[in-house]
């Protein structure tokens, strides 16, 4: 199914895109498994969702836990613990 | 109820004297501004850039609202919060409640700071003489939010 | 640290920068201003009278602050209060505090408000259709004052 | 002892008076003892100092008890629970 996917803050400049489009494997279902499945890219992902440190994640512009299910069409983002205010 | 995320400054006076002076109903108006600091973690700042989830940011502002709004009897409220590359003695965020009676404007314009800090996709960058730096969540932000968990 | 009680209006714009202009430690000002309402206790109320007591009200308010500095570690801070009869929509006080951190002047403002509701020797009169009359003190003002006993 | 004393809102009303001097007995020392030696001036004093409403008292701008201690010069004032903000 395909879903877009933004980054933002450290994990974009970490990362180097800000947004893209990806088109997951079927089983691919949840924040944790689309975080697994992004960390085969290689070790700048696989460093980012080791749990070292906090990546929130959004699901339509929700904040969601990582159980949390994707569907296609989806808007997924992962970000930094927000620093606003 | 209005939410603004802008790149320009605002006028707090303009703001505050059009949300109370709206109706003779209310009483007490409450607001917080926050501004740039010099200083942060111990090293002289030269600007603060912020970086925002567009979409995301004014919806999450719009829940933490209708949530005060839930919690308390208010009657309205502002919450406007600048992005871009601010200086020191820069205006950050302006949030405005108004209510008949005073307690419950302090109490839902120091909730929606509180959630503002630890809910809505904003985050700072700071440059100083050292370099540019992501300024990191304090724990003392989602200590404060504890105190709001029903 | 200013006081002031007066019969003129007062500009809470420009009182709220020139509190928070006034040094780049700043990172929060957290302001209360109250305005006359047009409806008290089901009357409709043409004006509110307010007498005071000279010397002491200043005195009075100058303490509060002086207290308000004492518990939490605020920058600076601002009343100003208005005698004299005022319609509704009018200003009645301001009351503003700016410190590094929000948390500290949310709770010193909410305190110099209590304090000064119960403790500064103001009288409100309301001319209402039915003549003039007293308001009486509220006991929620006396129930709010409580939260604050050390 | 002379004393300054002072009367405000609803209870300068009531007593007709905003300000007055007044040379005290010897044994007047408290606000109790004044507003008992007030009191004796005739019914709307009695009726004020009976207890059925509040009075507060200050002694030098300073809000008091009734057992605070009245010196000579003091400025006393009498007044109804305070209702600004």
């Amino acid at each position: 199914m395909k879903i877009k996917v933004l980054y933002f803050a450290r994990i974009k400049e970490a990362v180097n895109y800000s947004t893209e489009e990806i088109d997951l494997p079927a089983e691919i279902l949840t924040i944790t498994a689309l975080k697994n499945w992004l960390s085969l890219r290689g070790e700048v992902w696989a460093n980012l969702f080791d749990g070292k440190q906090v990546v929130r994640a959004a699901i339509n512009h929700t904040l969601v836990d990582d159980l949390a299910t994707i569907q296609a069409n989806d808007e997924v983002a992962f970000f930094p613990p927000v620093t606003g205010g | 109820m209005t939410v603004s995320v802008q790149v320009e400054d605002f006028d707090a006076g303009a703001q505050l004297n059009k949300l109370r002076l709206a109706s003779p109903s209310i009483g007490a108006l409450v607001s917080f501004i926050g501004q740039v600091r010099d200083i942060n973690d111990g090293d002289s700042i030269n600007t603060l850039t912020l970086e925002h989830y567009p979409g995301m940011t004014e919806s999450a502002l719009q829940a933490i609202e209708a949530e005060a709004k839930s919690r308390w009897d208010i009657l309205d409220s502002l919450i406007i919060h600048r992005v871009g590359t601010l200086e020191p003695l820069d205006q950050i965020v302006l949030v405005a409640v108004v209510s008949a009676h005073r307690g419950e404007a302090f109490k839902a314009c120091e909730f929606i700071m509180d959630f503002l800090k630890t809910q809505a996709p904003f985050w700072k960058k700071e440059a100083t003489a050292q370099g540019e730096r992501w300024v990191d969540a304090k724990l003392s932000d989602d200590i404060a939010l504890k105190q709001w968990q029903k």
